[in-house]
């Protein structure tokens, strides 16, 4: 982390970037929020570990509009996202200097709750150990118990765009990790009963607080369809469990083939649901009906949705395909 | 004049699956028939007798008795009408009618001879027995 | 095929482009090939158009099954359309089955200019199904009921 | 506030009979927005278009609604008749409660209720339309034939004299097409060559028109008014602007083995070929498949004999983008393939014969110097079988639904020019019906018979079988009610004509319509026989459904005559109905743009002003000249910035709102 | 002050909403979050802080308040009838309780809110102690007693028993409910009981004390600063991590801003109702002219300018926030009136 810090203050005392895009230490040592630091001085508070899981790159769109150019630092993931930012001409590439940060898995604070560890103070990651000192006395859980969802299936640690890396991951360790789909498979294993119940279980929780939309970084429209009066979609209410299945399937759909599968939508959803889900079963459709594509890979290809081949699978399909479906 | 019964020609429409109404009337059926000389009504004109409800003639007629359900007429019909499957159907409606069957599955083997065509055998079990 | 009167009539929204199945729909009319009163038309000028919310609407709004036509691959008035569209559906028709959404209630059918006969039995047919799957209750919004 | 009016039609009883008229006449009027409401006898004569003005001029209506037939039909109607009592033409939306309603229902309790939802959606909509005033777009004074046959010769030269420039584009070497390879023609039996050649010369002699033979369309973008065509040049290997036409190549070419198409493969020809002798232009081409020269690299005897130097091996492919105002496709026909109708015997034996090979066979110019004799021994036939409709009217998957339509008049012609010439052959013709609608027709087929003693039997044939050096042919003679077991010398078969191939992917260029069989669909059956659906695309000849010879100029004509009507306008009043982007939702992604086909959706730099807030951002702009208004960029956008005029999000939402009630 | 054990507090939901209907944390899908008990419903007292606040049940986050029908050319009205059946509260923490309080200060002055103040006269509140408080909860800055959590009945979880004492005339009148449908297993708690309770209340008193955000300065939070505050140079800065979603807002249990809508739900006819609405929405309060507030920044110092210094100016020094800590552990960027309380009340704080 000090590394960060050091060449951060190197690129702003050298006039390369006018401002630093990071991360600031919180109250509790699990709470750092995004922020950025304009001198040496502000930058003391500059913190980078596990519990910095937000992702950088859409705060980019606003930065394109300051002065000067911006340091960002970006896990891998982030840079999926940046990417393809890049591609819908939402950022600026020339107004942005990346440093690709290592990343050993984000964590879920939630999680640490979970494990019933209450009235933390401090909190150290010990190699594959989390110690907290609470006020309950002092706690300790395993570190992979406490990651996000996203992060136990990695889909790798290469940074797709970069001005120079700090800590990353060499070569050997740095592909993915786990089946991302195997939630996604269980759920199509099930009879369209189950599925429904597990749904409407999930989506029913909904408060309409657009979280998952706002920290999206594919759902970067300046003005959301939701919140139009054009089409008399009740945006604020979960009135009735329509409009949150509708804002949802519409959302995953309006993100379908550019959604990087960052997570960010499962990570701040405040009532648990698995969004990620939703995007990931088109991706996986996208994988299987259209041949492997992942969002963010590049700043030019076609995304699946504004391509076509002659010989596409018929919609038909979905019922043909047999299986759980 | 003739008896009308479209109850039987209705009948025999959905025993044989032949919607006698996509006739064209060219002939092809009686064109490529083997044993039209030895019928007295042709496989072409079973199909309007069939439409216009004459069924009488039909029961009694030999044709029934000669068709060796060899389907040229069928294979070779332009419009689809498989006057052989009519044919097949008037047979079925004689043999119901009459309630006796002329072979039984056991003398099937009696009668296997190599020279023989399996298809005939095939199509013989299936005219006399039912 | 005739569906049997009961008491469900399902409400069935056909989306049709304007250059192939709008005017098969047409030459089903000319040609009086009888379909279920249960399907309306919408007219879009083509099938790549129709935005998965106009679906997801229909059934929000009570509909118990959409179907979507299109000129055949290919052949669309222009070019490529019904290419976009195929793929929109396949995704959008894929998720809704994912969501447990009884996957018969959502068909696309690709009917020429010429296939009024193709139309008619794609009508009789999809509502024939729409009645095996009865009323549409997982779509359904309390809000727009009674 | 709009003031809707709602006109529902009786159609005669077309609609009355299975729609409850006055009770859609009730619903409508308790509809929001709904303030005059009536029904009459015919809405799209000139009374019913009356009685639309009086309303909106006397109730000040802001919109109408007409319940009536599909908008195909009498959607401009309407529109213009608004338009004369000075409401917007764009403030009309149709229900059409005939095809998809009165004339599908039977129960009136059923289509009445249906009707009245089709006039409430109808309704929905034009509440939320807003006036549209069309664009305009440049023509481009020159038109595009592709095919060079009668037809195609025809449509170039009937829009040439009317003084605009014409190209006309042929895969084969020469112009000429089908009716280059006949021998006479019916019901007049004048020489086909001698009514076609002065055609042909014609067309390459005008100043108007250029032939591009050896050539094939490979890209069309555009549309009506400007279509930008790529037309591909394919290597003749002759120099065009040097060869004389001496024919010394052709004679010298060691590779014969060719089959000759021109002949339907009866014989050979060499590898460097004019198709014909009359051809035009009379350039060979190289066929660098089966030449000696391009196959081994040994040979290059052509280019040794050619005194004027015009060989030339290297030539390459080209390819040409020209501007055109108006398409007309010409594409022809061909037999089809009888690969499947085993019982006639085809393939087994060579005196079974397709018509248009007799057409060869009894041509001067044709493998047999226009002598009649059996391809396999070469001696004259003492008697001959015409079967007609082989592969025609068949319902399987074998043959074509159709009637071809020219096989009864031909195979007549056929059958007296044989007993006309040679009086010993017994000439046979089984048939099934004979067709015979047209202008002396009946009158020929007539003579056939009467005159020249041809027999016609009735009755399809079942089998076609050699045997010996002759062929058993199978038949029932369903009057006689007999069947016939006759032993021929040839068999000729009727074999049904289908659409050249190539025309889908023409087709698919065009985004013009086509049918199960192949055939361009035209606008109308009835009113539009030679126009496409899509904008400036017309259709000439037997491309767009069978025909004779005489048929096909006259569609050529009335095809060339809506090619000059169209060229004739400077402008052309664009289609309103375009894509829009609203700037505040837009974010400037791009994604529209990818699914444009047509180009139309550009980027800039604009200062958009959301309520007070203003910020200079990329905004997509759409070219309204070029948006056909597919609507692909609406769904694409996932802000929803993108709407489409006449078929705006709001709308299609309404409609569905207005059903699903 | 009654006493019930704890494994039998089901037969407790089930005597109550035998009468009235029940609300109270309900588990569902990993979260817990305020519902009416059913015997399916899996309850939920455990979890300290329910994900929304109990809010709902006086305040929900959607209700119709009338619908209308065009048909046949009239338009016909159809009132929402308010509320008229007494309901139970059960498990709101001192926090909430406050919340109420808040909320009452906002709905039931004039102009009094009668959907609100309907469902607060038939509504009585059981509060629920905590036991073992996080780090998160800071109410002890705003005077709220964690221990002593008020209400209608307020009740604390001692080892394996409940401990029930009625402070209103509606508390009373539910515990008489309670002990006529219960008997024997709800019975008095005697002195011993009550000794139980205090000892309890001292334990959590001291756990508070020691919680890290217990002791912030709010002192700058006074109308006399209202320019100084709003015109601060920290907003710049604070503001930016916000994403601009309505998770603090929506999980907070005191803010009270609605907007009012209609929905066309077809033959079903018009709903005219109201939903929450957030502050921090780029719509909120667009009126036809555009929006008062046109950036982040200024929508953001709104919500904490109104918790900290516009509502105390106007209730009495009463500060609409209670210190429940939602939005500290929900805040998807980690951002929270904690943090701005820190920046803008100056060092020196704790």
């Amino acid at each position: 982390m000090q590394g960060l810090i050091e060449r951060a203050k190197e690129l702003l005392a050298d006039g390369t970037v006018a401002q630093v895009l990071g991360w600031r230490k919180g109250d509790m040592g699990y709470d750092p929020e995004p922020a950025y630091f304009k001198s040496e001085e502000e930058l003391k508070d500059f913190v980078y570990d596990a519990f910095c899981g937000a992702n950088l790159s859409k705060y980019m769109i606003e930065a394109a509009k300051l002065e000067g150019k911006t340091l960002v630092f970006l896990k891998p993931c982030d840079t999926y996202s940046f990417n393809q930012l890049i591609k819908e001409h939402r950022v600026d590439r020339d107004k942005t200097y990346i440093i690709g940060v290592g990343c050993q898995g984000t964590l879920k604070p939630e999680k640490i709750r979970e494990a019933g560890i209450k009235g933390i103070e401090t909190v150290t990651i010990d190699g594959d150990t989390l110690k907290f000192d609470t006020i309950y006395g002092a706690k300790e859980m395993p570190f992979a118990d406490a990651l996000l969802e996203r992060c136990k299936v990695c889909k790798g640690k290469k940074h797709m765009v970069y001005d120079e890396l700090i800590g990353a991951a060499e070569d050997e360790e740095a592909g993915p990790v786990g089946n991302r789909f195997e939630e996604v498979e269980k759920l199509e294993a099930m009879s369209p009963e189950e599925r429904f119940a597990f749904w409407q279980e999930q989506l029913s929780k909904c408060i309409r607080c657009n979280a998952c939309r706002n920290v999206c970084p594919a759902c970067s429209c300046r003005k959301c369809v939701f919140d139009s009066n054009q089409y008399d979609t009740s945006q604020k209410a979960n009135a009735a469990t329509f409009e949150e299945q509708m804002f949802h399937i519409i959302r995953a759909f309006h993100v379908a083939g550019r959604c990087t599968d960052c997570g960010e939508c499962s990570r701040v959803c405040p009532q648990g649901i698995p969004l990620h889900l939703l995007n990931r079963k088109f991706i996986k459709d996208i994988d299987s009906f259209y041949g492997e594509y992942q969002a963010g890979a590049d700043t030019d290809s076609r995304g699946p949705l504004t391509n076509f081949t002659f010989e596409d699978v018929e919609p038909s399909i979905v019922q043909t395909r047999g299986g759980g479906h | 004049m003739q008896k009308v019964d479209m109850a039987k020609a209705d009948r025999l429409r959905e025993m044989s699956g032949v919607n006698t109404r996509k006739c064209m009337k060219c002939g092809k059926c009686s064109a490529s028939c083997p044993a039209y000389e030895e019928m007295d009504i042709r496989p072409h004109q079973f199909v309007s007798y069939v439409e216009s409800g004459d069924i009488e003639p039909l029961l009694e007629s030999k044709s029934i008795w000669k068709c060796l359900s060899c389907f040229a007429c069928v294979e070779r019909c332009p419009r689809d009408v498989k006057p052989a499957k009519l044919i097949e159907a008037v047979r079925q409606m004689v043999v119901r009618q009459r309630g006796g069957n002329y072979l039984s599955p056991n003398e099937v083997p009696e009668l296997l001879n190599e020279e023989l065509p399996q298809q005939l055998l095939a199509s013989a079990f299936r005219k006399y027995s039912k | 095929m005739q569906v049997e009167n009961t008491e469900f009539r399902p409400k069935i929204v056909a989306f049709c482009c304007n250059w192939c199945s709008y005017a098969g729909a047409d030459l089903a009319g000319s040609s009086r090939l009888a379909y279920p009163a249960d399907v309306k038309i919408i007219r879009v000028p083509c099938s790549c158009r129709v935005n998965p919310m106009f679906i997801l609407r229909a059934f929000q709004r009570g509909a118990d099954g959409v179907i979507l036509c299109g000129c055949h691959p290919g052949d669309c008035h222009y070019t490529t359309g019904n290419y976009y569209a195929r793929r929109r559906m396949t995704l959008l028709f894929s998720m809704l089955d994912y969501l447990g959404v009884e996957n018969g209630r959502t068909r696309v059918e690709w009917v020429s200019a010429a296939e009024g006969v193709k139309f008619s039995t794609t009508m009789n047919e999809f509502v024939a199904k729409i009645h095996e799957l009865g009323e549409n209750v997982r779509l359904e919004d309390l809000r727009c009921k009674g | 506030m709009q003031r809707i009016g709602v006109f529902v039609c009786h159609c005669g009883t077309n609609i009355a009979a299975t729609v409850d008229v006055k009770r859609v006449v009730e619903a409508a009027a308790k509809e929001p927005g709904v303030v005059h409401a009536e029904d009459y006898q015919y809405m799209c004569s000139e009374a019913g278009q009356l009685k639309i003005r009086e309303a909106i001029e006397q109730k000040h209506l802001t919109g109408i609604v007409v319940c009536s037939c599909s908008p195909r039909m009498h959607e401009n109607t309407f529109r213009q008749a608004a338009k004369r009592a000075g409401i917007n033409p764009y403030m009309v939306e149709i229900a059409n409660i005939r095809e998809h309603c009165s004339w599908i229902h039977k129960d009136i309790e059923e289509a009445t209720e249906k009707a009245v939802i089709l006039a409430r959606a109808a309704i929905a909509k034009v509440m939320l339309n807003a006036p549209l005033t069309p664009g305009t777009s440049q023509v481009v004074k020159r038109a595009l034939v592709i095919g060079g046959g009668i037809a195609g010769i025809q449509t170039a030269l009937d829009i040439a004299d009317a003084g605009y420039e014409v190209d006309i584009v042929e895969k084969t070497p020469s112009i000429g097409g089908r009716m280059s390879q006949l021998d006479k023609t019916f019901p007049t039996l004048d020489c086909s060559a001698c009514i076609l050649t002065p055609k042909m010369v014609e067309a390459a002699a005008h100043e108007k028109i250029t032939i591009y033979t050896y050539s094939e369309v490979e890209k069309v973008s555009g549309f009506v008014g400007d279509f930008h065509v790529d037309i591909r040049k394919k290597a003749r290997s002759v120099d065009m602007s040097k060869c004389t036409g001496c024919g010394v190549c052709q004679e010298k070419c060691p590779s014969r083995k060719t089959p000759n198409e021109f002949n339907r493969g009866l014989n050979t020809r060499s590898a460097i070929y004019t198709p014909f002798a009359q051809a035009i232009p009379n350039v060979p081409v190289i066929d660098r498949e089966h030449c000696t020269k391009f196959k081994t690299g040994k040979c290059g005897v052509c280019a040794k004999v050619c005194q004027a130097g015009a060989i030339d091996y290297d030539q390459q492919d080209e390819i040409i983008t020209v501007d055109y105002g108006a398409i007309v496709v010409a594409t022809g026909f061909d037999t089809i393939k009888l690969d499947k109708y085993d019982e006639y015997a085809y393939n087994q034996s060579p005196d079974v014969i397709t018509s248009l090979e007799l057409e060869r066979i009894m041509n001067a110019a044709g493998p047999t110097k226009g002598h009649l004799e059996r391809m396999s021994d070469h001696k004259p036939p003492k008697s001959m079988v015409f079967i007609q409709c082989v592969g025609s009217r068949c319902a399987d998957k074998r043959g074509k639904s159709y009637c071809s339509k020219i096989c009864c008049m031909y195979t007549a012609k056929h059958a007296m020019l044989i007993r006309d010439k040679y009086p010993d052959v017994d000439v046979t013709v089984f048939y099934i019906d004979v067709r015979t609608p047209g202008k002396n027709f009946d009158e020929f087929y007539r003579r056939a018979v009467e005159e020249y003693g041809v027999h016609y039997i009735k009755g399809q044939v079942g089998k076609v079988a050699p045997q010996g050096d002759k062929l058993l042919v199978q038949a029932a003679d369903l009057l006689d009610n007999k069947q016939i077991r006759m032993e021929t010398d040839m068999v000729v078969l009727a074999t049904a004509i289908e659409p050249n191939p190539d025309v889908r992917k023409i087709a698919t260029m065009l985004t013009a319509s086509i049918d199960t069989n192949n055939f361009l669909t035209e606008s109308h059956a009835k009113l539009r026989p030679v126009e496409s659906p899509t904008a400036g695309i017309f259709l000439s000849g037997v491309c767009q459904g069978p025909k004779d010879i005489p048929e096909t100029v006259a569609q050529a004509g009335a095809a060339a005559v809506k090619v000059v009507g169209l060229l004739a306008k400077d402008h052309l009043v664009t289609n309103p109905c375009t894509a829009k982007a609203d700037p505040i939702f837009c974010n400037g992604c791009s994604t529209c743009e990818k699914v444009c086909p047509y180009g139309a959706i550009s980027y800039e730099d604009q200062l958009v002003n959301d309520h007070g807030i203003r910020e200079t951002r990329r905004v997509a702009v759409v070219n309204s000249a070029l948006c056909q208004g597919c609507g692909a960029c609406t769904v694409a956008c996932p802000s929803g910035a993108m709407d489409l005029q006449g078929f705006s999000n709001r709308q299609i939402l309404a409609e569905v709102d207005a059903i699903c009630r | 002050m009654y006493q019930i054990a704890k494994n039998k507090l089901n037969d407790l939901y089930q005597a109550i909403s035998e009468k009235e209907d029940l609300f109270l944390p309900v588990s569902k899908g990993g979260q817990t979050n305020y519902g009416l008990w059913t015997n399916e419903a899996v309850a939920d007292i455990d979890t300290l802080k329910t994900v929304k606040s109990g809010k709902d049940c006086f305040f929900p986050q959607s209700e119709v308040l009338y619908k209308s029908r065009h048909e046949n050319g009239k338009i016909s009205i159809d009132p929402t009838e308010l509320q008229n059946k007494p309901f139970v509260v059960f498990g709101m923490r001192a926090c909430d309780v406050r919340a109420v309080k808040v909320l009452d200060n906002v709905f039931l002055t004039d102009p009094v809110d009668s959907y609100y103040a309907a469902r607060r006269e038939h509504g009585t509140i059981v509060s629920l102690a905590c036991h073992e408080p996080e780090e998160t909860c800071f109410c002890k800055n705003f005077d709220v007693d964690a221990a002593e959590p008020g209400a209608d009945v307020e009740t604390w979880m001692v080892g394996e028993s409940l401990y029930w004492k009625a402070l209103t005339e509606k508390g009373e009148s539910l515990t008489a409910l309670v002990k006529e449908a219960l008997a024997d297993s709800f019975a008095e708690a005697g002195a011993e009981g009550e000794k139980k309770v205090e000892k309890e209340q001292a334990a959590v008193r001291g756990i508070i004390e020691k919680l890290p955000l217990s002791h912030l300065d709010l002192s700058r939070f006074k109308p006399e600063n209202t320019m100084e505050l709003f015109d601060s140079p920290a907003w710049e800065d604070m503001y930016k991590p916000c994403l601009a979603c309505g998770t603090c807002t929506f999980v907070c249990p005191t803010c009270q801003c609605y907007d009012i809508r209609d929905f066309d739900g077809g033959k079903a006819g018009i709903r005219h109702y109201r939903c929450w609405d957030s502050c921090m929405y780029s719509d909120f309060t667009m009126m036809a002219h555009g929006n008062m507030r046109t950036s982040q920044l200024q929508r953001f110092r709104q919500r904490f300018m109104h918790k900290l210094v516009y509502y105390p100016a106007n209730n009495d020094g009463m500060y609409s926030c209670v210190g429940c800590g939602r939005c500290v552990s929900k805040c998807p960027s980690s951002l929270n009136i904690v943090k701005v309380i820190k920046k803008l009340g100056g060092e020196g704080n704790e």
